[in-house]
């Protein structure tokens, strides 16, 4: 051994001479690093309860809970509480968090006798660390799951505006599949469509491309699938927890897609055959309507085995998906498609027969165990100015229909359209693809009372609108209908609306009377508001029912103070496809329960 | 297959079934167990000796005191729960976990990361290599009363820690590799601080050079003592510095490199006598090597581009069937994860393939028959094992 | 690698081969054909170093697969070689003669997986479970969450609710 | 304000404001008392809302002229506003028809309150300051408030279904 080896570790005593590195805690405060993961923040504000941290947790450190906020649209009223003797602290919950909402602090310390004082909800039980600045945060751009939409293939303006071809084309499996990927399977949506339907399941079908299973799920809520995965207001994609984020997942178009992939040959297998029902216990039902509510009221009492007749004024079955949304945005064998199912459960249905003449509702009641009203809203509003009696001055509901029943349409070289709903954007679009045809060129006005920000046209009809060249002009209040010396309509005087709604919401049009504008067109097409003709009813029946502001009034079930009768969709609830479908099953329920005596003798 | 070298002629016979004729009762043997707690044994883990004198005559490793089957585990998580359980698997170095299994499910699902990930991975592992070795250095001389050492490898370790919390915002299982990438960026001023960091663990290896390896009490309890014939190593799948440290210079960052290391200089450290003091002699060379690893690695990585690759809907990851192994070079040797899937969102089958299992298995308990009492803890610590990952 | 699939093709049964990467292939073969493939691996193929042998429970065929997983390092190549065995009275030939640290691996594969391998030194003997009694807990159908639930008590008071029904339960219990 | 606006005043007294505005409430009181069977149940609620509304106003004004502390506001003379002749024409019942709907009835109404706040607030800005002027500044508020629910109810019933 050489002697340097004995010497060599005294030099270990120069620390003798040093000062010591540790920190002296708690004297010296020691704050961890800006991004460490210490305990949770969370803004219970900005959670919608949506459980994807709990769902991701391999610890199972997280439950959801209840902390007595209400549920509402696009909020489960839960939140996330962390169990510290669980959480490991890997931050999978931050990273998966669909709103941001979740973070941790970088607090670290903290001691206390209680065990359960390590388990709390954080952002609700209040505790130092909530604002703190610093600790993890979701890096920018990461994230765990697909923010972005899967772009759905559509004609081009140019091509869809000289036809009534259907424009969006649907998913092909891959990129259903791709968007179906995105889908975190919260649930929150179920509780805002109004047919409850099995949302996160028929995503869940499409993933694993089992299209029965998913079509199965599908008629089980809703008759009208096929409709409605074109045309549904898609109300459950607000409430997507995908779209705090990114784009809320394309659920209506998942729902399409499931009904595009089953041939339709497949339809009535995969359904079922309807119940057959116990000898002499088959009641029989009348059906006021072949809209999406009668007609699912009337598919769920067929299923029952119940006798169920439609009656149907117009040439064909449908409703307003066939009279009012036009042939390019639902195309009608995909209706008629629907329809069929229906009809092979056994429900009949009979058109181009007027309940109030060809049969009266006294007879309906005479005939049937339950009669149900769903008429709709097929009466066009006019706004009643100066000139709006001119044979030229049109409702837009009455010409949807001329063009659906391939009745001859006058078509204007220009016209001028009053809206700003869908129903505006549906006539302007479809009076442009008649003048395409006619003229090779589109001349339509839209005006509507609300700026663009308040229109309650679907963003996607305003955008598409303007693609097609028509011309969009916001918040302006028609005064006439200006008519020229040989009588013949030249267009609408407007005054611009300073603000429409006052500061609670409510409406309060002002005008600016310097701002008038002529619109010219050679007809003007009022497309504003739409009612029920009730007078088919009868004044008796009219009379002995209750109403409730301008509506038939109904109960949750939709039945009304007539034991036998109920009144359901539009008429009663507004216009919607998928409201009046969950008012058919809603009623269809009520009146099975009065069939077995658990409601009213009906 | 080498034969058993050592002089057997006055210990106990072997019965017919190959196990030990010892009678306790004699008086000519003792049971003695070292572990699971003493000073000697690194982490949870028991040797049962059977001694004559102060000499082992057999050796049998005993874990699983901290058994808690990560392997079936897996089974029940979906690919992005497993990723927060699997670093761990080995408290010292957990990265090697979150590399080995991101990197299998990666290669699986056909998934191809990012350039910076690549390397912000890299210095990730050299930073872990350094901090296990600082481990190792503080305990191989506090198994032989060199308790001063351990305080000082301590203290760069625990600075190291500091630079793995600001960049993965935890000190011990950073859980920052994710399959697809890593979470974050480096940030605003790591390199300065890490600088400082790397000056500081050379100052403090000098300081281990001069009173660990300098020592003639280190170098007289370790210099000739726990020799591993290097004929053995294949048959006990001997790898890492235990290897080198006999003079075979396996070293996977070479042989299969992988992540950024074929970008990377360096010179596989080997020493020859493959006793205690080769082998750390070659760790302590490694870390210094691991200095400079982590200077290279942030002098030449990219800084710019993503760091996560764009990756399917973690809560339905589902990955084709297949299996693969990826293997790296952790502080201790050849560190790997087979992973076997099946199509669906669960890996089928993981098994971690750590150094320590053969290292402190068949091999410890071959050398440790004709030891020294005293000289155990110091044989065992040369292999440098780590028992949760032989139970995991 | 196929100058190697070749290579053994010629002398041994292969079953299917599987390039995983550049450097790393599976092959299967019968189980009588394990131990003189693995010998001539080793001796005549530069795969000297057993990297690991594990087992792969496929519950649904009623089969394990033992992968033994060797590496060339001069050739910086990999082979894993897959044996299939019936999971009914699962055992296997030793390989401990060619590598005396395949009996740890074997021990465990025992213990963990309730596979025999007949001969191997102390493969009986209890290695991570002291004191186990129930079946080998690797097997698929060992139910880990079960188990747990059994042995262990839940933390009183946890209760999770799920966003749906919560919300169906609140604003439409009757489902419409 | 332009000077032909000027010219067009003439002075009043409060008492003869009062008295048209108590007619002004019983007449239409009165007419859609008599509409309400005429129309459809459907729309009825409406027809018997906007008489009740009316009532609440006669009632409030009569009950104001009754007071003996308004002797001396009501001899007050004060300048006739120009919309006095506006508000003085709702007076006389419209032709709404045999059976109006709900749009007629409500447009009519909303003429009417319309007439009815732009009169009081004409009122009120001719008038000093002082507890007169607080009193024609409430009714106007008070003909505001109802004009605007009464544009509410017209929005929902008009409008919606337009969607």
């Amino acid at each position: 051994m050489p002697i340097t080896t004995v010497l060599s570790p005294f030099r270990a005593w120069k620390f003798l001479f040093q000062n010591p590195v540790t920190v002296r805690d708690p004297l010296t405060e020691r704050p961890g690093a800006p991004r460490y993961r210490g305990f949770h923040q969370n803004d219970a504000e900005k959670c919608v309860g949506c459980g994807t941290c709990e769902t991701i947790c391999q610890n199972g450190a997280i439950d959801m809970i209840d902390v007595g906020l209400a549920p509402k649209d696009g909020d489960s009223g839960l939140r996330p509480r962390i169990d510290y003797g669980r959480c490991c602290w890997c931050a999978l919950c931050v990273d998966v968090c669909m709103t941001g909402s979740l973070s941790m602090s970088n607090a670290y310390t903290w001691t206390d006798a209680n065990a359960d004082a390590f388990r709390f909800t954080p952002g609700v039980d209040k505790k130092p660390w909530d604002n703190d600045q610093l600790g993890y945060r979701r890096p920018e751009g990461h994230a765990l799951h697909g923010k972005d939409r899967v772009e759905m293939a559509e004609l081009e303006p140019e091509a869809r505006i000289g036809t009534f071809d259907e424009i969006v084309a649907g998913y092909d499996v891959a990129r259903a599949r791709l968007e179906a990927d995105r889908c975190v399977e919260c649930g929150l949506c179920v509780a805002t469509c109004p047919a409850h339907m099995a949302i996160p399941q028929y995503i869940k079908a499409v993933r694993d491309g089992d299209y029965e299973r998913g079509l199965a799920l599908l008629y089980e809520t809703n008759p009208f699938s096929q409709v409605c995965g074109r045309v549904c207001t898609h109300k459950c994609e607000t409430a997507c927890a995908a779209g705090h984020e990114g784009d809320p997942i394309a659920i209506r178009w998942l729902k399409r897609h499931i009904t595009d992939q089953v041939p339709h040959k497949d339809y009535v297998r995969i359904v079922g055959k309807p119940k057959k029902a116990a000898k002499g216990e088959a009641k029989t039902i009348a059906v006021v309507g072949a809209g999406p509510a009668g007609l699912t009221a009337a598919y769920d009492l067929a299923r029952q085995g119940h006798k169920v007749v439609v009656y149907e004024v117009r040439k064909h079955p449908g409703g307003m998906p066939r009279y009012g949304i036009p042939e390019y945005r639902l195309p009608y064998d995909i209706l008629d498609a629907d329809i069929d199912v229906i009809r092979a459960m056994g429900v009949e249905i009979k058109c181009e027969t007027r309940v109030g003449s060809d049969i009266t509702m006294d007879e309906l009641k005479a005939k049937n165990d339950a009669v149900i009203l769903a008429i709709g809203l097929h009466l066009g509003r006019s706004t009643r100015i100066p000139g709006s009696d001119h044979a030229d001055v049109r409702k837009a509901v009455d010409l949807l229909r001329q063009v659906t029943d391939e009745d001859p349409v006058d078509v204007p070289k220009s016209l001028v359209v009053i809206g700003g709903g869908n129903v505006a954007m549906d006539i302007a679009r479809t009076m442009a693809r008649l003048q395409m045809k006619a003229y090779g060129e589109v001349a339509v006005t839209v005006t509507a009372l609300e700026d663009k920000a308040h229109f309650l046209a679907d963003p996607d009809e305003i955008r598409e609108c303007g693609e097609e060249g028509i011309d969009i002009v916001d918040a302006r209040g028609p005064q006439e209908v200006v008519i020229d010396a040989d009588g013949r309509v030249e267009g609408l005087r407007t005054w611009r609306v300073q603000s429409i709604f006052d500061a609670q919401g409510r409406f309060a049009p002002s005008y600016d009377e310097s701002d008038e504008r002529i619109h010219p067109g050679d007809m003007v097409i009022e497309a504003i508001g739409q009612a029920a003709g009730v007078d088919m009813l009868g004044e008796g029946l009219t009379e002995a029912l209750e109403w409730n502001r301008g509506r038939i009034q109904v109960d949750a079930d939709g039945r009304t103070s007539e034991s036998w009768l109920w009144a359901i969709g539009d008429c009663v609830k507004g216009p919607d496809v998928v409201h009046a479908v969950a008012d058919g099953h809603r009623a269809a329920k009520s009146i099975l329960a009065a069939f077995e005596g658990k409601g009213d003798e009906a | 297959m080498v034969q058993d070298l050592s002089d057997r002629s006055q210990y106990p016979a072997r019965n017919r079934d190959g196990t030990l004729d010892v009678d306790l009762t004699s008086g000519k043997y003792l049971k003695l167990w070292q572990g699971p707690n003493h000073p000697g044994i690194t982490g949870n883990m028991s040797v049962e000796l059977t001694v004559c004198g102060d000499e082992v005559v057999e050796g049998k490793t005993h874990v699983g005191y901290l058994h808690r089957g990560f392997e079936k585990l897996m089974e029940r998580r979906t690919f992005i729960q497993c990723f927060p359980i699997v670093c761990r698997i080995c408290v010292p170095e957990p990265d090697f976990n979150e590399y080995c299994y991101a990197a299998a499910v990666e290669e699986l699902a056909g998934v191809e990361i990012p350039e910076q990930a690549k390397w912000i991975r890299t210095l990730i592992l050299e930073m872990g290599r350094f901090n296990s070795l600082m481990m190792y250095l503080g305990g191989q001389s506090g198994s032989l009363g060199l308790g001063v050492i351990g305080q000082w490898t301590t203290y760069v370790r625990d600075l190291m820690l500091d630079r793995f919390e600001e960049l993965t915002g935890a000190r011990i299982y950073h859980m920052f590799i994710l399959p697809g990438g890593v979470r974050d960026t480096l940030p605003e001023g790591f390199d300065a601080r890490m600088e400082e960091t790397l000056r500081e663990a050379e100052r403090t290896m000098k300081d281990v050079w001069n009173v660990m390896f300098q020592n003639a009490v280190f170098r007289k309890r370790t210099i000739g003592v726990g020799y591993i014939n290097p004929a053995l190593f294949d048959d006990y799948g001997v790898t890492g510095p235990t290897a080198r440290g006999g003079g075979v210079a396996k070293d996977v960052r070479r042989d299969q490199p992988y992540l950024a290391y074929p970008d990377l200089e360096f010179e596989v450290n080997v020493a020859r006598d493959s006793d205690i003091y080769s082998r750390a002699d070659v760790r302590r060379r490694d870390a210094l090597q691991s200095i400079d690893l982590i200077r290279q690695i942030l002098a030449k990585m990219p800084r710019t581009g993503p760091v996560m690759a764009k990756m399917p809907n973690m809560l339905h990851w589902k990955i084709p069937r297949g299996e693969t192994y990826i293997r790296g070079e952790c502080s201790r040797g050849e560190y790997g994860f087979y992973v076997v899937t099946d199509g669906s969102g669960y890996p089928r089958r993981v098994n971690v393939r750590g150094p320590s299992y053969t290292h402190a298995m068949a091999l410890l308990e071959r050398l440790i028959v004709n030891c020294n009492i005293a000289d155990v803890a110091a044989l065992l610590v040369s292999l440098h094992t780590y028992p949760p990952e032989i139970e995991r | 690698m196929q100058d190697l699939q070749t290579r053994l093709a010629q002398h041994t049964d292969l079953g299917e081969w599987t390039q995983q990467r550049a450097d790393l292939a599976f092959v299967t073969v019968a189980r009588e054909h394990l131990h003189g493939l693995l010998r001539h691996l080793r001796d005549h193929e530069g795969f000297t170093h057993l990297v690991l042998l594990t087992a792969v429970d496929w519950l649904e065929d009623g089969q394990f697969q033992l992968t033994y997983l060797m590496n060339n390092r001069a050739a910086a190549r990999d082979i894993g070689v897959r044996v299939l065995i019936p999971r009914e009275g699962a055992d296997m030939d030793s390989i401990h003669d060619l590598w005396p640290t395949a009996a740890t691996y074997q021990r465990e594969l025992r213990e963990m997986f309730g596979i025999d391998f007949p001969g191997s030194p102390r493969v009986d003997e209890e290695f991570i479970l002291e004191g186990w009694r129930d079946m080998p807990p690797y097997r698929r159908d060992f139910d880990t969450l079960k188990y747990a639930q059994e042995e262990f008590a839940e933390r009183p008071g946890r209760v999770s609710k799920d966003p749906e029904t919560h919300m169906k339960q609140k604003l439409y219990p009757d489902g419409a | 304000m332009s000077k032909g606006h000027d010219r067009l005043k003439v002075l009043t007294t409060v008492g003869e404001v009062f008295a048209v505005a108590i007619e002004f409430e019983r007449t239409a009181r009165d007419f859609y008392v008599a509409l309400a069977p005429k129309v459809s149940k459907s729309i009825r609620y409406l027809v018997e809302e906007l008489a009740e509304e009316e009532q609440n106003h006669f009632d409030l004004f009569t009950a104001m002229a009754a007071r003996a502390d308004m002797a001396g506001v009501l001899a007050a003379e004060i300048q006739r506003p120009a919309s006095d002749r506006k508000f003085s024409d709702c007076v006389h019942l419209p032709d709404l028809g045999e059976h109006p709907d709900d749009q007629a009835v409500l447009q009519y109404a909303l003429m009417r309150e319309h007439a009815a706040m732009e009169q009081y607030r004409a009122l009120a800005d001719e008038t000093p300051a002082g507890s007169l002027r607080d009193l024609f500044a409430y009714l106007a508020n008070e003909e505001t408030k109802h004009k605007n629910e009464l544009e509410a109810v017209y929005y929902d019933t008009v409008h919606s279904g337009g969607v």
